[in-house]
């Protein structure tokens, strides 16, 4: 087995993934969570850029990873936008305490 | 199995992207947790470059380093006098224990299934020498419909998050 | 002319109802235009115009030589065997019967255009009586039994409405009420009777399908076949022909539904004369005449109608002899004489009955409006002991009223005398017929007598006795003893002239051949009635009983005078005596009150009890079946108000708390959902990995 | 464009209040008189258009369990995979069904029309009621009769519990619920006739027709009529109509017992008499019984009401008995008076309830006791409550005798106890009746409401086209009776058949 293969590859964005998993689960802040969503983001680029790479061997999972990318941007400024706007209105960003749209 | 230079360069790599990431789960203090994914994101352009993907790796360092990053840090300055987030910044009790365990179910499963996986390989083709030739191509050709929405959307986001935080101002 | 009747004669029936609309809903305006006489006016001249072309019809019915007229107006219902048709019936009794309504009821508007001069509700009160006339018309003319029905209740309405015509007083609506609910009783019976025969009739006769089952004629032709028909175990004919009857009683205020005919009075007295005298209350005694084929096929329903007559005619006269109202004298006197008529159609003289009813008319219709008249002279005074002297006063009154209680105490050769005996001598020997019937009647004529002549010693003779009780007045808030008496104006005085004339004449149209006549009207009514009687034959006990009834009547009078005029004070010293047997009868036996702690009570009390049952015990049994999701529902002082509200609270409940919990899994937090959603999905790996 | 309307009127009878409720969301909720316009216009309209029915309506046809006996047919593939359609359609039961609610729906609107809470919901809710309420009538696929039924529960739920009186959320919740135990028991059958019948089919007059693949018929039966007494109300289910009528605004009050009640018998007669002929058959008795407690049990009720809502509520209840028994007797004359008197009964009943609603908009309660003499004050108002009461107690001459009468007729000849005892109701019905007139007309003038005014010209056009209706049936039943004679007639051939 290459250590550079396909499965390290996976276990590198599995890992990412998980991680980003927990901490969305886990961070009491939104900001925590944002983390974690950035995570698990990452995870999905990098795996299409490795089976792009080293199974289709051609560029359309870059292709997706791109956009991937670009995205995560854009969902980054608005997320953030976002944060501040929360911050502002209640001077909390503990995402238990957010629940006003509960109803 | 020989290990070459390259091997012990990527397996680096992979530390550098791997390791970091449990610091942002596990560290307590936001501050920490946006420091460690700083380096996620610098390993995994670096792994973008071993998959020969220069391209992308540019772009991860521009737009993730250069720009989700220093968001984040700026959010979390901004935001600074909730001290009991960035202090304590984990949740504890059941609701974790609950989100180990699915995690730890989840990786095991993962391996599992890892173990006895086949990829259908492209075998024949030729992996292209310059990607960002090619790139260009396909976004200019097959992709131009979804590169035009995404620049729309870029657009939009621009417009919205200037929107939002000018409301909030008021 | 029989074209016309043939093809038009719901004309008759509709003048009137056209007169009630236009009063009924332009009377405001009418008042406006051309003041409060237009009413009278228009009314009277549309039950006018019946009367000329009812007296057509008489003619025309009277020249056919009993063959019936129908004139078909149009298919009423038309269902599987049912057909009903609205179809006038023009025969020798309903001819009758329409001049009496149509002649005497023109008299009754005339007089009422003066008696309810200035009255606020004028408008009002001329449609309710021509909308009256209309339903008497269309009972009398039905062709068949249901259309009948619509004028008897028809009448009633209009009974109710006239009764309470000043309907701001609260006992006049009382009386209105008791008047059309008792009626309802005897209406139960009426349709029950009805169905019945419909019911058997449809069955039994197989008839093809647009047939008209309850017109007279196929009831007249089918009759036969109840003979032997059977329900319930008893013989059908008698159980349909007592429901007819209890419909009779109650139409007729016959024991045991006459209660509502005294408390009628309450009413405007052209009312009384025209509804609770002349016409309306005799509907009971017509309906069995024109269903005689039936009755006569039932002996144990004849004998009932027989006791039943002859019971009420003796009840009523008691009654009558103690009252003080001059208006309810005359009532329970109405009573008793449509006992007679019931006693004669009982023994089965149909005619005799019917000609009964005619004379009634007259002479009582007279009598209720001499007391409207006098009513009137007394400014609303209606009791007679505040009365007195008034002949002098009131002279035209005083001689039609005398007339007619001459006639109606059956003195020869007045018209009541001609069709009591006839009543008497046919309860004596008729077919059905039996001497202590014939007792009760000659007993109930010799109290009558006493009653009519206390009434009217006491009213028009002696001293005007006006100032006597002063100290209650039973006028609408005046006093009377301010007022000069005088006596009433032609639109009064002339319908009583006539009247009088009537109550005096008319008998001869029924002498008996006993004494030298023809009985000319059992002839007409024959081909209706059929031939009864014992026409030719001398038996020389009928001229025995003749001359005991008028010594009866002569007695009674006799006794009247010296109670009332000659020794006022025998009267009070024989109350004293005896006391207990004379609050009884002044105090009508208390059969109002034992009804209504019976039946008004009674009803009243189960109703609430179902109300109550309904509000508590069918909810605890919707209650009941919740119980097993109660026991989820926690609150505790919930119960009290379960027993009432039931399970529906309880459903409810139980869906509102299990939401209530379901509702904590919406935390609102978002990581916890993610968790969930985390956790789901491992496990569906785990599964899918494992049953791999 | 006569074609358009001639091929597709019941669609449009049933849609167009959707669509006029659909308008009624776009008008801005300020211009309150605007949208009761449109709501006026948009249940007009449909009156129209069932007066066209009306006029091009064949009496002769047959019922609907022949394909030949249903008329204004429309029928299009709906959700293919299960073999469901809109399949719509009249008979003589149906027709006079539509009638009945095409007049009453305006007569409605103008009864509103101080209303001025949520105006634009009330109105939008109304329209939709309307249409769940023609669908249910024109209905023959048995999925989309449901789907209707439902329709029509909802926003009666909304307008009791918003627009309804101190314990309206009460009253609507218990409506609401005992009606839904009523669809769940009529889903369960429908459910089971469409596994059972082969090919599988929710259509109406197919199920009819292959009625014979049913099992467990008693069964069916038992859930399909309690579904449907609950609705009518029969005697152990009622208990929610007072509740509902009380706190229900008068509007809502003329439909639930103008109409929503026929639903019941209704369903009766459509489903359970073809559907399972001969258990109904068998059920004769039962049937009868309940019709004849009926009877007797709400005018006793009614005669102890101290509410005139409840009062009228309670003679609803004692009215539909009269429906009951002469649906139970089996004869023609029972079957037409049963559907003659679901249509009278509509129309005295709607205008009760539109005369209480006039009372209490003036004196803002409903105590009879607390009237007295508005005769003398209201002579007009006094004179249609009259004319209505008079009805209500089976007064010769006025509609509903003449459906009592072949009721009773009907019930005679099959039920000869059973319709001596219910003969007995006319007199407790003239009591209460009477006696509720005498407490609220008659008698001196109630000082403090000397002044009050008499009815309104709005009151009157609302309340007049009832009125003539009560006299003109009771003298001329004939429009009615003829749309429903031949109809019934094939219906209770096939039920007496059955057995």
């Amino acid at each position: 087995m290459e250590l550079t293969g396909i499965t390290s590859y996976i276990i590198i964005s599995l890992i990412l993934f998980l991680a980003g998993l927990l901490t969305v689960v886990s961070k009491k802040s939104i900001i925590g969570i944002f983390l974690g969503i950035e995570l698990i983001l990452n995870s999905a680029a990098l795996n299409f850029a490795a089976f792009s790479r080293l199974t289709a061997r051609n560029l359309e999972g870059q292709m997706v990873s791109m956009f991937v990318i670009v995205l995560a941007a854009a969902e980054a400024a608005i997320a953030l936008a976002l944060l501040l706007a929360i911050y502002k209105r209640y001077r909390d960003i503990n995402a238990d305490n957010l629940t006003t749209l509960k109803w | 199995m020989e290990i070459g230079m390259r091997d012990i360069v990527f397996l680096c790599v992979a530390l550098l992207t791997t390791i970091p990431c449990l610091i942002v789960v596990f560290s307590r203090n936001v501050l920490y947790s946006a420091f460690a994914l700083f380096f996620t994101f610098l390993g995994t352009s670096g792994l973008y470059f071993f998959l020969d993907a220069e391209f992308l790796a540019i772009t991860q360092v521009v737009v993730y380093i250069g720009g989700v990053s220093v968001l984040l840090l700026f959010a979390i300055l901004l935001t600074k006098n909730v001290d009991e987030i960035r202090k304590t910044n984990m949740i504890s009790g059941p609701r974790m224990a609950l989100a180990g365990a699915a995690a730890l179910a989840l990786l095991g499963s993962f391996l599992y299934a890892l173990k006895g996986a086949r990829w259908a390989m492209n075998g024949n083709a030729a992996y292209p020498a310059t990607t960002i030739k090619g790139l260009g191509d396909l976004l200019l050709s097959k992709y131009l419909l979804p590169f035009e929405i995404v620049s729309i959307l870029l657009l939009a986001v621009l417009v919205g998050s200037l929107v939002i935080s000018r409301r909030s101002v008021q | 002319m029989t074209y016309f009747i043939k093809s038009y004669g719901f004309i008759i029936v509709l003048l009137p109802l056209l007169g009630a609309v236009v009063n009924g809903f332009f009377g405001k305006r009418l008042r406006e235009r051309f003041g409060g006489t237009a009413s009278g006016y228009i009314a009277s001249a549309m039950v006018f115009l019946s009367f000329l072309l009812s007296t057509a019809a008489f003619i025309v019915v009277a020249g056919s030589h009993g063959a019936a007229i129908v004139n078909h107006a149009y298919t009423w219902m038309s269902l599987g065997t049912l057909q009903v048709e609205i179809a006038f019936l023009f025969d020798p009794l309903s001819a009758m019967m329409l001049l009496i309504i149509t002649g005497i009821g023109f008299l009754i508007h005339v007089y009422s255009t003066a008696y309810m001069h200035g009255d606020q509700g004028i408008s009002r009160y001329f449609a309710y009586l021509n909308l009256f006339v209309f339903s008497m018309l269309i009972l009398v003319l039905a062709e068949n039994a249901l259309l009948m029905f619509v004028g008897w209740e028809g009448v009633g309405l209009c009974s109710y409405l006239l009764i309470g015509f000043w309907f701001q007083e609260k006992q006049n609506t009382t009386a209105a009420n008791k008047a059309f609910i008792v009626n309802r009783v005897g209406d139960f019976g009426f349709i029950a009777g009805l169905f019945l025969l419909y019911w058997f009739l449809a069955k039994a006769a197989g008839p093809s399908a647009g047939t008209s089952i309850l017109s007279f004629s196929y009831l007249a032709e089918h009759a036969h076949l109840l003979k032997d028909a059977t329900i319930f175990g008893a013989s059908l004919a008698t159980v349909i022909c007592l429901a007819l009857f209890l419909g009779a009683t109650g139409k007729s205020a016959q024991i045991p539904l006459y209660v509502w005919l005294p408390d009628a009075m309450a009413g405007p007295t052209p009312v009384s004369a025209l509804i609770h005298a002349a016409t309306m209350v005799t509907a009971g005694v017509y309906m069995v005449g024109r269903l005689n084929f039936l009755f006569s096929m039932s002996h144990t329903a004849m004998a009932v109608i027989a006791v039943t007559g002859a019971g009420t005619a003796l009840l009523a006269a008691t009654m009558g002899c103690l009252q003080n109202d001059i208006k309810k004298v005359l009532a329970y006197s109405t009573v008793s004489q449509l006992g007679y008529m019931f006693l004669a159609m009982g023994v089965g003289a149909w005619s005799a009955g019917l000609f009964h009813v005619m004379t009634h008319a007259f002479f009582k219709a007279c009598l209720f409006l001499g007391a409207g008249s006098v009513i009137l002279g007394m400014h609303h005074e209606q009791d007679i002991r505040k009365m007195g002297g008034l002949r002098k006063h009131m002279p035209r009154t005083f001689a039609t009223f005398a007339l007619a209680t001459a006639a109606i105490m059956g003195m020869p050769p007045l018209s009541g005398f001609f069709s009591k005996d006839e009543i008497l001598w046919q309860a004596w020997s008729g077919e059905h017929g039996h001497p202590g019937l014939w007792f009760a009647g000659f007993l109930t004529a010799g109290i009558t007598a006493f009653y009519m002549a206390r009434l009217l010693f006491l009213t028009f003779f002696g001293e005007t006795r006006r100032d006597a009780h002063h100290n209650h007045h039973d006028d609408h808030g005046e006093h009377a003893h301010d007022r000069v008496i005088s006596e009433s104006p032609a639109a009064i005085t002339v319908p009583l002239i006539i009247l009088a004339g009537f109550s005096a004449a008319a008998g001869l149209v029924g002498v008996p051949a006993a004494l030298g006549g023809s009985n000319r009207i059992a002839e007409f009514l024959a081909p209706v009635l059929g031939h009864h009687g014992t026409a030719g034959t001398h038996d020389p006990i009928e001229y025995v009983l003749m001359a005991a009834s008028v010594c009866a009547a002569l007695a009674g009078g006799g006794l009247a005078y010296l109670f009332y005029l000659a020794r006022p004070d025998i009267p009070v010293m024989l109350a004293e005596r005896l006391g207990p047997v004379h609050r009884l009868v002044y105090n009508k036996y208390y059969i109002d009150e034992i009804y209504g702690a019976l039946f008004v009570t009674g009803t009243k009390i189960l109703s609430r009890v179902l109300a109550l049952f309904d509000r508590h015990v069918i909810d605890l049994l919707v209650n009941v079946s919740g119980l097993a999701l109660r026991t989820q529902a926690r609150i505790a002082g919930w119960f009290d108000q379960a027993y009432v509200d039931g399970a529906v609270n309880l459903v409810a409940d139980s869906t509102l708390s299990f939401g209530e919990q379901v509702r904590k899994l919406q935390t609102g937090r978002v990581q916890v959902y993610v968790l969930v959603l985390v956790c789901m999905v491992a496990l569906g790996i785990v599964i899918r990995l494992m049953t791999v | 464009m006569t074609e358009f309307i001639h091929n597709h009127i019941l669609t449009l009878i049933t849609f167009l209040p959707l669509l006029g409720g659909a308008v009624v969301l776009l008008i801005p909720r300020d211009r309150k008189d605007a949208i009761r316009r449109t709501a006026l216009v948009f249940t007009l309209i449909p009156l129209l258009l069932a007066g066209m029915l009306f006029a091009g309506f064949n009496t002769s046809s047959s019922g609907f369990t022949t394909e030949a006996g249903i008329q204004f047919v429309e029928k299009h593939a709906w959700i293919r995979d299960f073999n469901i359609n809109y399949f719509v359609g009249v008979d003589g039961l149906s027709i006079p069904m539509i009638l009945l609610c095409a007049l009453i729906c305006p007569l409605c609107i103008l009864a509103s029309w101080n209303i001025e809470k949520g105006v634009k919901g009330y109105h939008f809710l109304f329209l939709l009621l309307e249409t769940g309420m023609m669908g249910v009538f024109v209905a023959l696929d048995f999925f989309l009769f449901f789907i209707f039924w439902e329709v029509m529960l909802l926003p009666m739920y909304f307008l009791i519990g918003i627009w309804g009186g101190p314990r309206k959320e009460y009253a609507a919740i218990k409506f609401f619920i005992y009606t839904l135990v009523g669809s769940v028991l009529m889903l369960l059958v429908i459910i089971y006739a469409y596994l059972v019948s082969t090919p599988h089919t929710f259509d109406l007059t197919e199920l009819a027709r292959n009625s014979s693949v049913l099992g467990y018929r008693a069964i069916l039966w038992w859930g399909l009529f309690i579904g449907f007494a609950i609705k009518v109300p029969l005697f152990p289910f009622h208990t929610w109509l007072p509740d509902a009528h009380v706190e229900a605004p008068t509007a809502i009050s003329v439909v639930l017992a103008g109409i929503l009640l026929k639903m019941g018998t209704y369903g009766i007669l459509r489903i359970n008499f073809s559907l399972l002929p001969d258990v109904t058959r068998s059920m004769a008795t039962v049937m009868a019984v309940i019709g004849t407690i009926n009877i007797i049990y709400g005018a006793l009720c009614a005669m102890a009401q101290k509410d005139l809502k409840k009062l009228v509520a309670y003679s609803s209840i004692s009215h539909m008995g009269y429906v009951m028994l002469g649906m139970a007797s089996f004869t023609d004359e029972g079957l037409n008076g049963a559907v003659l008197q679901m249509f009278n009964h509509g129309v005295v009943t709607a205008m009760l309830f539109l005369l209480v609603g006039v009372v209490y908009d003036r004196a803002h309660h409903r105590e009879i006791e607390g009237f007295g003499g508005l005769a003398s004050v209201t002579p007009n108002y006094a004179f249609v409550t009259f004319l209505a009461f008079f009805a209500a107690l089976g007064l010769p001459g006025l509609n509903s005798f003449i459906s009592e009468a072949l009721v009773l007729l009907g019930a005679f000849k099959t039920h000869t106890v059973l319709a001596v005892i219910a003969a007995t109701g006319v007199i407790i019905t003239a009591a209460y009746c009477l006696w509720t007139l005498q407490r609220v007309f008659l008698g001196a003038v109630n000082q403090k409401y000397a002044l009050l005014p008499d009815l309104t010209g709005r009151e009157i056009a609302s309340l007049a086209p009832l009125a003539v209706l009560v006299v003109v049936l009771g003298v001329f039943p004939h429009p009615v009776l003829n749309l429903m004679k031949s109809t019934l007639g094939s219906l209770n051939a096939l039920v007496v058949a059955a057995l």
